[in-house]
């Protein structure tokens, strides 16, 4: 009795959508599998999963998608590459899942879309905003999700050009694809404009702070100071810039470092007037409060993860990439992985509760990022302050190609 | 002479034995995988290729008594050359395994000799270093190593006569560079050479009394510990056909040392041992707290260092020891366990003290083998 | 500003971080002159005590009582490592300890994110916000605090080892623990007191730093790796060593990041790296440290 | 065969040898006798390379020792014992006299990995000697013991065999006898003359056992703090007032 | 056995009743019965492997024993080193057990380490240790001339002198010498059971001396053990051991004197 017979129990659709593949999928369940770093120098990103998790238990409670209960697998790969290539096999081999919906940090990404787009399995809203996940035409099985790092840095380029059009920028960037696709997506965005980038510093996440680059930084005497960084060493910088009087460029701090719970321990008195770009509703707003979908959001997070704190921006980034995924299930024509890959690559233009209002999912043939709006904000008292129209980068600097 | 004669007898049964006990274990290691599901195969190929790495670390610290923490940067140097070979050269997988071997050999001996200088922890945290600066050397040098994003390469396919699905070649596959590379590691031990490289980590003096040129095998110790890893990370490039500097953080490289340690230093089979802790551990400890793996993970390291001091390796043997002084009379004079035990430095790890008088821990004579100390 | 300025004030950068390498190379030491050990945890434990000490800030105690509050709790904290997690491979091969440490790491790490999470925490700072200006250059008070109260710490330590009849026992202990056993020195006693002052050695450098750095589970992670490269350079016995260590990588590293463009900010790493090993061919034992006295 | 010429050897402030000279003849055996401290196992060293002298010079068959690297010593037919012992302790015993026999194994690392035939057939001569020379030494019966754990006594012999087996023409004995009982010095003291024999030894021997040094050397050396006070035959030593005073006491 | 209570701390100041110790499997001693009387000197004789050191091992704690000894009616077994050293147990080791990276007068500091404690201590500690020095420094004039040299590069017979120097720093109330004599000239050895005796004498030190120096040994002992495979094979004073021909013969080789080492 091998182990290995279990590939007969790949079952497949009949009907219209017939030969196309139904693992992992009946009329009552479906089955989901995503990899995350729970432990690691990583984890920090592993509460993602819960917010998706959470999402996925208040689809239960309301009946299930479709009438389907999800079942939602979640492993740990520790942020390294061969173990996620080893838990998306677990998942596609031994769990059946119907998609590994979310594998997140793109040397995990990487390491696995080979093995699941050859398997023909969905890899839907990859957690990381790399740019290849949209532009490449191999791997039709893989869509990302969030606006993608060169997206968002068009918008900071168009901002710059508008409000400083002679802006000298200095830019503290990670060292890696997220750092270096932002920084070269804004250096593009901004090529032949007024804007020059003058000075330019990395740093490791291993690295323990970063107050030698913004020294060095601060050298350049620059206007604007462009901050690539993670949540802790956005602290690091908002708090060295703050520290230094002789210098007071236009902070922009990116994304993934803007959250609340980033620029509250730097003190907010401290990061006034500072500017970033969003799409999602930040749970830590109050601004957001009575909103429908973030209530339902709160009071899940309660319910289901009651040790988890809900104003993490990163568990509302999960249950909106959830949601998300949701709304494609809900497209699918064919209840298959086909179907799936199909609806995910055919968005036009559909809401979901925490994305910010004019923010929606689009995506076509040769287009598969979903999200390319944002919106800036200013940090103004204690909280963020959207301003000007969401920046919709793919009608100001059209599509993005590899 | 009787003596004589009965030693060989015994040493020919031996052989015997070993002879069999290896049939026994290539015919199981054929059938795996057809039996296990792709992904065990997967898992099983990530074992052997880690024991290779470990293998050869086994040489540098089990045998040779140099602590080398930078063994993750052979393992990358390795994993980057055949990917580099593969993705600008498209040369094909066999031809980057010499590649890789041949050139982390000759790093491997570029780093040995400033090595013999460095003693036990200074080199330690020296090979550190060195793992910790690779990562973004690798993202530096982008035009070739493709940068922080990686290089995605092809992995190894099964030639069509082979009628095995991918999985099943690249186990196989793997299965023989391992057996190759662990056979040669035990040819080497059992030689002239082999002594001598143990001889110098028990006592170099008298070591090079004895006409062993210290700076020779040292070097070559290293070299040949660094190809072993880099032929891991060669295999590794086959398997899982992507590599990124973040793949070899320095996380690796401690990996690999604990996963020696655990297997059980200076033993021949313990790099296997240690391979698949590496490998399963970390499953199984989010199988068992998915809210915090970590948790779980450290405490079994932890845990399995109290059971096994000297390593999984020496296990079995332990626990034997233990019963057998424990079975003829339940009074039997308090042992140390440990028969295969081999016999380092250090007093043997205590059998639980009476609850009464906790303090009375170390059981063997702490200065057991004072005689053979140096001066 | 001149060039001057801007490499003073780049140094004083330097300064500052390497002050943060060298609170806990200090620690390092110290359970190295006690043990004969390196302790991998060493960084995850200051973070844990780091977390306790934000905890009963937390929980409404000032600092200045939560500081002392957080030392006691750490050496108590340090003498049950010891006991429960240390004492059980005592006498098992060294690299045998060194991976429980390594283990100690990983639980630890993890226990503080499930405990905390991971999210940032506001720390808030002892020290005085702003600096001095010496002609130009920019010293922040809490560069100033850090680099003052390191020296005590070496200080003392210096005392300790050198001056002190308990630094003689521990020197002992780590040289022969069989022997000092037969001389009737409670070893056990002995290494639970080196674990217990090198967390509270530990503790204060994550408070101190944790203002600077923020606190979070993988605050000590990087600093790790430097206050190792600390340690080493200044010969791992030595605390006036590992300051001194600290401080020229932190400086080190800091200025060829800055004005040495083929090396940059990325690989500058490994600056003091290479550095490192040049002294050590030299010597050995590191700048301070003691040579080994072998013969036959 | 051995010329030992005006060697000096200071450590710091202390002068451990101090413009010591003296011959050895081949197939003699010298005795090297002095209070403790007085430079016996420094000069030992010095003539296995194991420190390297501030002055003076040491001849082995008309070949400047000090100009060799300090592995190349036992390849010239030079092997010792050290005082506190210098065994492997993990290696069994077999495998510790093997590695006495390494200045005369060729087998390289390549062909180790390798095991060519040649590489199984010098293993299976060395490992054949060694047990000869177990087998000689009585030691046949802990061959496979690991070097630690054993008795004193029968350490010593390891460490016997393991120099022999590296088949010398001077063999360094240091205090080879001491913790033995008087009973076994004896039969030490007829093994090391058989073998002495057997083997064409030239010997010089350190030892504070006057009984065996009487017994055993031609020739006595007496040093003191780094100085040669006294040479000449056993009697003529016994006798000689200095050594009496600095070494023996009331005469033995 | 029944003696009058009143006797028990100084004729069996030291009680050994059915030792048993070994190293994992290897079951090294098989029982042994022997008592020494306080301020007694009781050599341990016996052949190469006999257990001699074991058995100074299991009295001082180092490795754990089976049956009961007793120190001054306390009982030894199942303590640790450390707290055998506490009730005045001072061991000189096989091997010696210096601490070579320390110095010579750090050795021995450590030797007193009982007498002092650890920690700040007053100027009468420090007076007592300072006598005690120079006792040691009288006893072995060559400890004083190395006094600041780093154990490790001590002669082998310098080391020997300092380990025991270090045993007798703390004043034992029972010293076991393993093998005093190994590596020490012929004049020092004598020396050296001078001060034995002297020790013995002027502070009622109880001794349990193994020697392969039978001769010395007998010397200057009252009663004497002769040891075989783990096992007692001959106890008395040690006059009588000495004076029965066969057994030291035999036993101690002793006799080899006359044939003058062959
Ligand atoms: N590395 C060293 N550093 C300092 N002093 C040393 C060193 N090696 C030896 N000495 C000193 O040199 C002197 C001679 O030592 P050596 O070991 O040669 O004596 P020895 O004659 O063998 O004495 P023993 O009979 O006690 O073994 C001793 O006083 C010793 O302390
Ligand atoms: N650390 C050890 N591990 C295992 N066996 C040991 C150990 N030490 C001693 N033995 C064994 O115990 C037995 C007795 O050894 P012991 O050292 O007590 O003898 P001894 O009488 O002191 O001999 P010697 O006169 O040679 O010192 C020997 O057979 C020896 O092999
Ligand atoms: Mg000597
Ligand atoms: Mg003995």
């Amino acid at each position: 009795n091998s182990r290995r017979g279990q590939d007969t129990q790949d079952t497949a659709a009949g009907g219209a959508c017939k030969g196309q593949q139904t693992t992992g999928i009946t009329d009552r369940t479906i089955k989901l599998g995503g990899i995350y770093p729970l432990s690691g120098p990583a984890s920090a990103y592993g509460t993602i999963s819960k917010g998706v998790a959470a999402y996925f238990k208040y689809v239960n409670d309301n009946g299930g998608m479709d009438g389907r209960k999800v079942q939602f697998i979640v492993r740990d790969d520790g942020y390294q590459p061969p173990k996620a290539v080893e838990e998306a096999r677990r998942l596609v081999e031994q769990d059946k899942v119907f998609a590994v919906f979310q594998t997140l940090g793109t040397p995990s990404t990487a390491a696995v879309w080979d093995y699941l787009n050859k398997q023909k399995v969905p890899q839907p809203f990859v957690a990381t905003g790399a740019s290849v996940w949209g532009t490449d035409t191999k791997h039709p099985w893989t869509t990302g999700w969030q606006p993608n790092y060169v997206a968002e840095a068009r918008v900071y380029a168009k901002y710059l050009k508008d409000a400083k059009p002679k802006a000298r920028v200095a830019v503290l960037y990670q060292n890696d694809d997220f750092g270096k696709d932002l920084l070269g997506g804004f250096e593009k965005a901004v090529a032949g404009s007024g804007v020059k980038v003058v000075a330019e510093q990395s740093y490791e996440v291993t690295d323990p702070s970063v107050s030698a680059q913004m020294a060095s930084l601060a050298r350049s005497k620059a206007d604007v100071l462009l901050d690539v960084t993670t949540p802790k060493f956005g602290s690091q910088a908002l708090a060295a810039d703050a520290r230094n009087t002789g210098w007071n460029p236009l902070h922009i701090v990116n994304n993934v470092a803007s959250s609340a719970a980033v620029l509250k321990p730097v003190g907010f008195k401290n990061v006034q007037g500072v500017v970033s770009a969003t799409y999602f509703k930040d749970p830590a707003d109050p601004q957001w409060a009575n909103d429908p979908e973030m209530k339902a959001y709160m009071n899940t997070m309660h319910k289901y993860a009651p040790d988890t704190d809900p104003a993490n921006q990163f568990n509302a980034y999960g249950w909106a990439v959830a949601s998300s995924l949701h709304k494609a299930l809900d497209a699918m024509k064919c209840p298959t992985r086909e179907g799936l890959r199909d609806a995910v690559r055919n968005l036009k233009d559909v809401k979901v509760g925490l994305l910010l209002p004019g923010v929606t999912l689009s995506t076509g043939p040769g287009d598969a990022f979903p999200i390319e709006t944002m919106q800036l904000m200013r940090f103004k008292g204690e909280r963020w302050q959207l301003f000007g129209k969401p920046v919709d980068t793919r009608k100001e600097f059209g599509p993005l190609t590899k | 002479m009787s003596t004589i004669t009965a030693a060989l007898g015994t040493d020919r049964a031996r052989r015997r034995r070993a002879a069999l006990t290896a049939l026994l274990a290539a015919a199981v290691a054929g059938c795996v995988p057809f039996y296990f599901a792709p992904f065990q195969v997967f898992q099983l190929t990530m074992v052997l290729l880690y024991a290779v790495a470990l293998a050869g670390l086994n040489l540098l610290v089990g045998f040779g008594g140099q602590i080398s923490l930078g063994h993750g940067a052979f393992f990358a140097a390795g994993a980057y050359a055949a990917a580099v070979m593969l993705d600008r050269y498209d040369t094909g997988h066999l031809a980057t395994l010499p590649v890789a071997a041949a050139g982390c050999f000759l790093l491997g001996l570029a780093f040995g000799v400033p090595a013999l200088r460095l003693r036990g922890l200074y080199l330690a945290l020296v090979t550190l270093a060195f793992a910790v600066f690779l990562p973004p050397l690798l993202k530096r040098l982008e035009p070739v190593t493709g940068g922080a994003m990686g290089l995605t390469v092809d992995k190894l396919q099964p030639p069509a006569w082979s009628g095995l699905a991918e999985d099943q070649w690249t186990y196989f596959v793997v299965l023989g560079v391992t057996a190759t590379a662990l056979l040669l590691a035990r040819n080497l031990l059992r030689s002239r050479v082999g002594r001598a490289l143990r001889a110098l980590r028990d006592n170099e003096s008298a070591a090079e009394v004895m006409g062993v040129r210290l700076s020779l095998h040292k070097t070559l110790a290293f070299a040949w510990s660094a190809m072993f890893a880099g032929v891991a990370g060669c295999l590794y490039t086959w398997v899982i056909g992507f590599v990124s500097p973040d793949s070899f953080s320095s996380v690796l490289s401690i990996t690999l040392l604990a996963g020696l340690v655990i297997g059980g230093l200076a033993s021949l089979y313990g790099p296997l041992l240690g391979a698949a802790f590496v490998m399963y551990v970390p499953s199984v400890s989010q199988d068992l707290s998915e809210a915090a793996p970590g948790v779980v993970f450290g405490l079994l390291i932890i845990a399995v260092m109290f059971v096994a001091p000297t390593g999984l390796a020496g296990l079995p043997g332990r626990v034997l020891g233990a019963v057998a002084s424990r079975l003829p009379r339940t009074t039997a004079a308090p042992a140390t366990a440990a028969p295969d035990r081999t016999p380092e430095a250090g007093p043997a790890p205590s059998t639980p003290s009476t609850p009464a008088d906790p303090a009375v821990a170390d059981t063997e004579p702490v200065g057991a083998p004072p005689r053979t100390e140096r001066e | 500003m001149s060039a001057v300025t801007d490499l003073l004030q780049q140094a004083v950068e330097g300064l500052g971080s390497g002050a943060v390498y060298a609170s806990l190379a200090l620690a390092l030491v110290l359970i190295h002159r006690f043990t004969g050990i390196i302790n991998f945890a060493q960084g995850e434990l200051a973070m844990l005590s780091t977390y306790v000490a934000w905890q009963l800030m937390a929980s409404g105690m000032p600092f200045w009582l939560a500081l002392p509050v957080t030392l006691a709790v750490s050496f108590a904290g340090g003498m049950l490592v010891e006991r429960i997690v240390i004492r059980p491979v005592r006498g098992a091969p060294e690299l045998t300890v060194v991976i429980v440490t390594v283990g100690l790491f990983i639980f630890v790490n993890a226990l503080a994110g499930l405990i905390w999470s991971f999210t940032v925490k506001d720390f808030p700072q002892p020290f005085p916000d702003g600096g001095l200006d010496l002609a130009g250059v920019r010293v922040d008070w809490s560069t100033l605090g850090i680099l003052g109260v390191v020296a005590v710490v070496m200080g003392l330590l210096y005392l300790l080892f050198q001056h002190t009849s308990a630094g003689l026992v521990m020197r002992a202990v780590a040289c022969n623990p069989a022997s000092a056993r037969l001389s009737g020195i409670r070893v056990g006693r002995v290494l639970m007191l080196g674990w217990a002052l090198a967390a509270t050695v530990g503790a204060l450098s994550g408070v101190l730093v944790a203002p600077v750095l923020f606190l979070e589970p993988n605050m000590m992670g990087g600093v790790l790796i430097y206050a190792f490269a600390a340690a080493t350079l200044g010969g791992f016995d030595s605390p006036v060593g590992a300051v001194v260590g600290g401080l020229f990588v932190g400086v080190a590293e800091t200025l060829t990041g800055a004005y040495v463009h083929v090396v940059g900010e990325d690989l500058k790493v490994g600056v003091p790296f290479v550095i490192i090993l040049a002294v050590l061919l030299v010597r050995p034992q590191g700048l301070f440290g003691r040579a080994a006295v072998e013969r036959v | 065969m051995l010329a030992v010429d005006g060697i000096t050897v200071r450590f710091g402030g202390i002068t451990a040898l101090d413009g010591v000279a003296f011959t050895v003849e081949p197939g003699s055996a010298v005795g090297l006798i002095g209070p403790n401290g007085a430079g016996k196992t420094t000069l030992f060293n010095c003539l296995t390379r194991r420190c390297t002298p501030d002055g003076g010079e040491v001849r082995f068959e008309d070949e400047d020792l000090l100009a060799l690297p300090p592995h190349a010593v036992a390849g010239r037919g030079i092997a010792r014992t050290f005082q506190n012992l210098g065994l492997f302790p993990r290696l069994t015993v077999r495998e510790n006299v093997m590695v006495g026999a390494h200045s005369r194994g060729r087998t390289g690392h390549l062909a180790a990995a390798l095991r060519l035939p040649r590489v199984r057939r010098e293993e299976r001569e060395l490992r054949d000697q060694a047990d000869h020379l177990l087998r000689r030494l009585g030691l046949a019966e802990v061959a496979d013991h690991p070097a630690s754990g054993l008795p004193f006594g029968t350490l010593k012999r390891v460490e016997l065999a393991r120099a022999l087996a590296a088949r010398p023409r001077l063999l360094l004995l240091d205090e080879p006898v001491n913790g033995l009982s008087h009973g076994e010095v004896g039969q030490f003291a007829d093994l090391v003359r058989s073998v002495r024999q057997d083997f064409d030894l030239t010997l010089v021997v350190v030892e504070h056992h006057m009984g065996f040094v009487m017994g055993l050397c031609d020739k006595v050396v007496c040093l003191d703090f780094g100085r040669k006070i006294a040479e000449g035959s056993p009697e003529h030593i016994q006798r000689d007032p200095a050594v009496v005073e600095a070494y023996l006491g009331v005469a033995a | 056995m029944s003696e009058p209570v009143t006797d028990v701390t100084e004729q069996n100041f030291l009680e050994v009743r059915g030792l048993h110790a070994g190293y994992g499997q290897a079951r090294v001693l098989q029982g042994l019965d022997f008592s020494v009387a306080r301020g007694e000197v009781c050599a341990v004789l016996g052949p190469n492997g006999a257990g001699k050191t074991t058995t100074l091992r299991a009295l001082c704690g180092m490795i754990r024993g089976r049956g009961s000894v007793t120190l001054n009616g306390r009982e030894l077994l199942g303590r640790s080193p450390e707290q055998a050293a506490r009730l005045g147990v001072a061991h000189v080791p096989e091997g010696r057990g210096t601490f070579n990276d320390l110095t010579v007068e750090e050795n021995l500091r450590i030797g007193a380490h009982l007498r002092t404690g650890s920690g700040w201590r007053g100027r009468a500690r420090r007076a007592v240790v300072a006598a005690d020095l120079e006792r040691i420094y009288g006893y072995f004039p060559r400890l004083r001339q190395r006094s600041r040299q780093a154990a490790g590069s001590l002669s082998g017979g310098e080391q020997q002198m300092l380990a025991i120097g270090r045993a007798l720093m703390p004043r034992p109330a029972l010293l076991l010498l393993d093998e005093p004599s190994l590596g020490l000239a012929p004049l020092v050895t004598r020396e050296l059971f001078e001060i034995v005796r002297a020790v013995n004498e002027e502070e009622r030190t109880t001794v349990v001396v193994v020697e392969q120096n039978a001769q010395l040994a007998l010397d200057i002992a009252h009663r004497a053990h002769v040891l075989e495979a783990g096992r007692l094979v001959l106890s008395g004073p040690a006059a009588r051991i000495r004076e029965d021909g066969q057994v030291a013969e035999v036993y101690l080789g002793v006799s080899v004197r006359s044939r003058k080492a062959g």
